[in-house]
């Protein structure tokens, strides 16, 4: 009796093969959030349409942030569009994957000293892939989008799982750098 | 009754999964007219099930209760639809009026949840997108109206009968309604694009505009119903024109061959237009379409002028 | 037995004692409306189901009641009886706000009394003074809510009305030699014929407040209070149904018959004004802001679909009236009541000022969910079975032009219905309301549930009804329907209702299923909505509900003051022409006067002999 | 060709009026003046009588050297297509200028963006100090030549550490003194910071 070959799969194999198969459909379909912020985001318009055609691969534009997987941030991120960015981003449904496009995400790039302009995306929200270049090729940008496939493919691309974990930290830098994210003026009401 | 029940079920998944192959091979259609690779061919269906294993946020109660009353009300609605001459769940009972009618029960709910969320935006698609209703359905109502009248059934199987074979005691049986009546099928063919919110109706999704419209804030599996929701509508509709105005089918083989030229021809039109505004749809509607219309209904009802 | 004659004097003596007691304690009389109401609905019910109700008189005099046949009487009777037997709860609630609490009771009862005496006399001049009661006591109820002004209104086009109605009757009661209402509309003949026709339906369309004597119904349904409101869009307008019936149904059809739709001419022009009502109050009612105007204007749009149904004259058109009274009648009151629970508990009916009801007033909300569900006739509600009847026999008339407006009134009711479920119930909950607001009393609640419920039965299972209507249709002389115990058959179709409601319920659970199985949902707030990324913290600015339909408004809102712009020239014309006539018969200038003294005197000396 | 004869129309409105201290035609339908303080408020009175009803644009430049701020107020005229730009100067200490709101009323938010950016105050405009575009700013307003933006950076946005050492290969003397002088005030920045 003890050689028992089929066993019952406990209940977080269960879930781990319903995962994968989840992961399965979330890579095939991933769906953008464009927050065109600067000029990285020229190289979209080729990707979508016929040169390179990102729907091939499943991608397509979304409206809001409810909708969509990826949260795609092109180019310098100005602390008003931070503040923005990561309302949306909490808005977002989960699992959401974020890539940032272009070497002002990365390190501030030709604006790293401005006064205005942040020069490190990673510090406020999680990001699953970098795709470098001032600006990247369109090839490059493709790339980036198949590297997040093989990630969420291998199980990598858990930033949104390291926003819940590591919450605290990543508040305390947008503190740090923003003051407050939500502002509220004569404008907000 | 059970078995009536199950039967409708299952045409409603058939049509589900029809109309969803359908819509992912009319993307690759529009992708190679476009010279593009396009997408495979099941990607909707990657798309639908992405949407439902994803964790969504809700509004309340309100929010989620629409959302069900949409889906059930269209699984209903598509329950009732025949799809070959004795393929049907509920043979005798596919009264034209139930489609026009209980399809609305699913519009109630999704236009309930979207004005739940409590975005402006989707109240601002609900008011377009019942705007856009009011104006293409009364020419189509006025073609089904001659058809109704002409063949003497509400039921669409007998319409579809009446069209397949010519029976000696009754005037213009055999001839397909897409031939007898020639301007009311061009004029029944602009109020299907406007029913499956084509392009140069679609308004009230307006993607760039207005955010999507009604699903601005659905995401996860309320999304997923919702796409569901709209496949299955898009199989009522085109469904129900291909039985009023295409003859119906005999076998499956033909109902599909039917419905593929009937979708992809709308999808083919929809691809080479830009989008009217709200308005614009309106006066559109009741200037031409419903002129012509009128026109087909009076010679045809009256004069007794059929091809 | 219940005698008639009992009723009626239990309602004027209840009016009496209401008044009395009403003095003492506002809300003690209030709730004997409730005790009166409901037990003149019981008794009419019952013994007029049973077909047992005695007509015999004895005290009143010259009253004389039908005897015990009357489907059409006791049908009417027993809905008007039964609407105003469930408004009847509300008057405790509302009483309060009134100046005179204890006449609004009085007044109450004295207009069922009224009503009872319309639906169930034999006798014209009976039926005249009846319903000059209703008239005038509906008419002190009226100004007891916002504006005085609306009762003139009322009162104006009400007098057009009756004294046409009375017109009518002394041309019938010329040629019949008696006053009996049977007699009168078969024996009635030739020009008399359309004279009577013209009148009497001059008569229904002041009371149903159809196009074009419209004016007065949304601005009393609009500006009463809200327990009015709701009688009298339950009630009262169907007296004008009631007429409707005798001019077009019992009288033999009138003018020539059009040889192409197999119609008489007289029938197809009532046809037309109830095609118009229904596009004018549809197209009304879409840019209303207030929402019992809105629901008002609805009640007008569906008058026109009762008229343009009587004019048919077949089977499934005249019991789809019948069916249609009652359905509107279940339905709009559900609707006034809901929206009267919101006006008690916010004060207002305005839906621009108003938002989010529904995390407050769920139940509310359901009862007016269902209240326009049937309202728009979608199934499974009895709205639409009423209007699949109608809508088969338009279609099998081949009315094309009728049929645009009843397919156009169909479909913008979804539009109209939707405004104050979007702008009162859903959307942003707003900070003025959201603490007061608490639900509606449970007494208030119990007439709201009980419609509800009545709005599915009807949708559900309406052959048991439609059993009943085909007895009034026997009575009536039009063919009846054919009905089985779970099936209707049309003209070109059947219909099987409760199948619909199952495969709805199926399609329901199915949704539930899938929905139940999937991940929960994050719960998070309704102001977290997508705002394009900006932060927003005042509910107004997330919520759309001003001038919700704009842009199709806009495509008319140039016309939409015809009919008030042409009784204002109407009566400046008359005072141009009253003042004309002055000049030269009254005038204080001898020499006018010469003048014509000159003229007749000259007409009598030439023609004198011949005059 | 008539362009020409309209900054001559212009150029004689204003020098026969007041004391022009520079002017400059920048193009045949651009022209500058440099005027007093004082007199600011009643050229753009004569200018908006005289047709040059669009406030167009108004902005600073820091003369550090000068200590000086210049202020620069665009005008428009839609008959006679002629921008003209009106300059004055005005003291780097406490600087202040009185607001034209009441000529130009749509100078309301220029005015706030210059304060902001600035920190030039507009007596007359109920307004200037409120916060326009910088949401919550707290340091001397940035566009100040005297302000350094690297240092601003440094101090509150995280830089990317990275493992590789790289070599200044610059490294003359004048350099290492700023660099030195940054760093003082980074610490300094740090310190007063509200943050």
């Amino acid at each position: 009796m003890e050689s028992t070959k089929f066993s019952l799969l406990t209940k977080e194999e269960v879930d781990r093969k319903w995962w994968e198969i989840g992961d399965f459909f979330r890579r095939n379909s991933l769906w953008m959030l464009m927050y065109c912020t600067g000029c990285c985001a020229i190289e979209l318009p080729p990707a979508m349409t016929s040169a390179y055609d990102m729907e091939r691969l499943g991608m397509g534009p979304m409206a809001t942030p409810r909708q969509a997987d990826v949260l795609l941030v092109t180019g310098y991120l100005s602390l008003k569009t931070l503040r923005r960015l990561i309302y949306t981003y909490e808005q977002m449904s989960e699992p959401k994957y974020v890539v940032g496009i272009g070497s002002c995400t990365i390190n501030g790039g030709i604006y790293h000293d401005s006064h205005a302009v942040i020069n490190q995306l990673d510090q406020y929200i999680p990001v699953d892939v970098y795709v470098a270049g001032c600006m990247p090729n369109t090839e490059a940008v493709m790339n980036g989008f198949v590297d997040l496939m093989r990630l969420i493919k291998s199980k990598k691309a858990n930033g949104w799982k390291k926003y819940h974990k590591n919450n605290e930290w990543y508040k305390k830098n947008q503190i740090d750098s923003l003051g407050e994210v939500r502002v509220k003026d004569e404008f907000h009401d | 009754m059970i078995i009536s029940i199950l039967m409708g079920i299952s045409v409603a998944f058939f049509g589900f999964v029809l109309q969803t192959s359908i819509a992912g091979v009319n993307r690759k259609i529009i992708g190679r007219v476009q010279k593009r690779y396009g997408p495979k061919w099941y990607q909707e269906f990657l798309d639908i099930f992405k949407l439902l294993s994803k964790r969504s946020v809700t509004h309340g109660w309100i929010f989620d209760f629409g959302v069900i009353m949409a889906l059930g009300g269209i699984i209903a609605t598509a329950m009732f639809m025949p799809i070959t001459n004795d393929l049907m769940a509920f043979p005798g009972f596919d009264n034209f009026f139930i489609f026009v009618y209980l399809i609305a029960v699913g519009m109630l709910g999704m236009a309930m949840s979207a004005s739940g969320s409590g975005n402006p935006l989707a109240s601002i698609g609900v008011m377009r997108a019942l705007t856009t209703m009011l104006a293409y359905e009364i020419p189509f109502m006025i073609i089904v109206l001659t058809i109704i009248k002409l063949t003497g059934h509400s039921s669409l199987s007998e319409i579809a009968m009446f069209q397949q074979t010519a029976v000696a005691g009754l005037e213009f049986s055999g001839t397909w309604f897409m031939i007898a009546l020639p301007v009311g099928f061009a004029v029944a063919f602009l109020s299907l694009m406007g029913m499956l919110g084509k392009k140069p109706f679609e308004t009230y999704i307006a993607p760039a505009e207005i955010a999507s419209g009604p699903m601005v804030e659905y995401g996860g599996k309320q999304l997923g119903m919702l796409f569901i929701m709209h496949e299955i509508t898009v199989f009522i509709e085109v469904s129900l024109f291909v039985h009023l105005f295409l003859g119906g089918a005999e076998n499956i083989w033909i109902f599909l061959i039917k419905y593929f030229l009937v979708y992809t021809s709308v999808n083919l039109i929809s691809n080479v237009n830009g989008r009217f505004k709200i308005d614009q749809v309106v006066v559109f509607f009741y200037k031409w379409p419903l002129l012509f219309a009128v026109m087909q209904a009076f010679v045809a009802i009256y004069l007794g002028w059929v091809i | 037995m219940a005698s008639l004659e009992f009723l009626v004097i239990i309602a004027l003596l209840g009016g009496v004692l209401a008044y009395l007691v009403g003095k003492l304690s506002k809300v003690v009389g209030a709730s004997l409306t409730v005790l009166v109401s409901g037990f003149i609905f019981v008794s009419v019910a019952y013994f007029g189901l049973n077909g047992s109700l005695d007509a015999s008189i004895t005290y009143l005099p010259f009253v004389s009641f039908e005897a015990t046949d009357l489907y059409l009487g006791t049908s009417f009777g027993i809905l008007v009886t039964f609407i105003f037997f469930m408004v009847s709860f509300f008057n405790p609630y509302f009483v309060d706000k009134f100046k005179y609490p204890s006449l609004y009771s009085m007044f109450y009862l004295f207009s069922l009394a009224g009503v009872l005496g319309v639906f169930f006399t034999d006798d014209f001049l009976v039926l005249f003074f009846f319903f000059e009661l209703v008239v005038w006591t509906s008419l002190f109820l009226i100004p007891l809510g916002k504006s005085k002004k609306a009762a003139s209104w009322y009162y104006g086009f009400s007098a057009f009305g009756s004294f046409s109605l009375l017109f009518a009757i002394f041309v019938m009661r010329n040629t019949a030699g008696s006053f009996n209402i049977n007699d009168g509309l078969s024996m009635v003949g030739g020009s008399d014929q359309i004279l009577v026709f013209i009148l009497l339906m001059v008569a229904a369309f002041a009371k149903l407040g159809a196009f074009p004597l419209h004016i007065w119904l949304p601005k009393v349904l609009g500006n009463s209070p809200d327990p009015v409101t709701s009688v009298f869009s339950g009630g009262l307008e169907k007296l004008g149904a009631f007429v409707a019936v005798m001019g077009l149904v019992k009288l033999a059809p009138v003018g020539p018959v059009i040889e192409a739709i197999d119609m008489a001419l007289g029938q197809y022009l009532i046809a037309i004004l109830g095609a118009l009502t229904i596009v004018f109050g549809t197209l009304m009612a879409i840019r209303q802001d207030d929402a019992k105007k809105l629901i008002a204007y609805s009640s007008m749009s569906n008058g026109g679909y009762i008229l343009v149904a009587l004019t048919l004259l077949n089977d499934t058109s005249v019991s789809g009236a019948l069916y249609h009274v009652l359905i509107h009648a279940l339905a709009s009151t559900a609707a006034f009541l809901a929206i009267g629970a919101v006006n008690r508990q916010t004060g207002t009916t305005k839906m621009s000022e108003l938002g989010g009801m529904i995390h407050k007033m769920p139940v509310t909300y359901i009862v007016y969910l269902i209240a326009i569900i049937s309202m728009a006739g979608i199934p499974p509600m009895g709205g639409f079975v009423s209007k699949w009847l109608i809508f088969q026999s338009v279609i099998n008339e081949g009315m094309i032009l009728i049929a645009i407006a009843t397919f156009f009134g169909s479909i913008g009711s979804f539009l109209y219905v939707f405004r104050p479920l979007a702008a009162l119930f859903l959307g942003q909950e707003l900070p003025e309301f959201r603490k007061v607001i608490k639900e509606a009393p449970f007494f208030m609640l119990l007439p709201m549930i009980i419609l509800s419920g009545l709005n599915i039965f009807t949708g559900v299972h309406p052959s048991v009804i439609l059993q009943y209507i085909n007895n009034v249709l026997a009575e009536l002389g039009v063919t009846e329907l054919g009905i089985t115990t779970w099936t209707l058959s049309g003209n070109n179709g059947d219909l099987y209702p409760a199948l619909i409601a199952v495969v709805f319920g199926v399609g329901v659970v199915i949704a539930f299923i899938i929905f139940i199985v999937l991940k929960k949902s994050r719960k998070v707030d309704l102001m977290d909505t997508y705002t394009a990324g900006n932060f927003v913290y005042t509910e107004e600015l997330l919520h759309y509900s001003v001038d919700f339909y704009a842009p199709i408004e806009r495509l008319y809102e140039k016309h939409i003051n015809i009919m008030k712009d042409f009784y204002k020239g109407i009566a400046k014309k008359v005072q141009e022409f009253g003042s004309f006539v002055k000049y030269f018969f009254f005038t204080n200038k001898p020499e006018i006067t010469v003048l014509w003294v000159v003229i007749v005197l000259g007409i009598l000396l030439l023609w004198g002999d011949l005059l | 060709m008539n362009s020409m004869t309209n900054i001559k129309y212009v150029s004689s409105l204003v020098e026969n009026r007041f004391k022009v201290i520079k002017k400059e035609i920048v193009s045949e339908y651009q022209i500058s003046f440099e005027v007093d303080k004082d007199e600011v408020h009643r050229l753009l009175t004569l200018l908006k009588l005289e047709g040059w009803i669009q406030l167009s644009y108004l902005s600073a430049i820091d003369w550090i050297n000068d200590n000086e701020y210049e202020l620069v107020y665009i005008v428009m005229n839609w008959e006679k297509p002629v921008h003209v730009q009106i300059r004055t100067r005005i003291s780097r200490e406490n600087p202040s200028m009185d607001s034209i709101l009441p000529i130009f009323p749509g100078c309301k938010y220029y005015e706030r963006e210059v304060h902001e950016f600035f920190g030039v105050k507009f007596p007359g405009n109920p307004e200037y100090a409120k916060q326009l575009i910088l949401e919550g700013w707290d340091d001397i307003p940035p566009l100040r030549k005297d302000f350094d933006p690297r240092a601003y950076s440094d101090a509150h946005f995280a830089k990317r550490e990275y493992t590789e050492t790289f070599v200044n290969l610059n490294n003359e003397k004048s350099k290492q003194v700023k660099r030195e002088k940054r760093k003082e005030r980074i610490i300094r920045v740090r310190k007063g910071g509200k943050k």
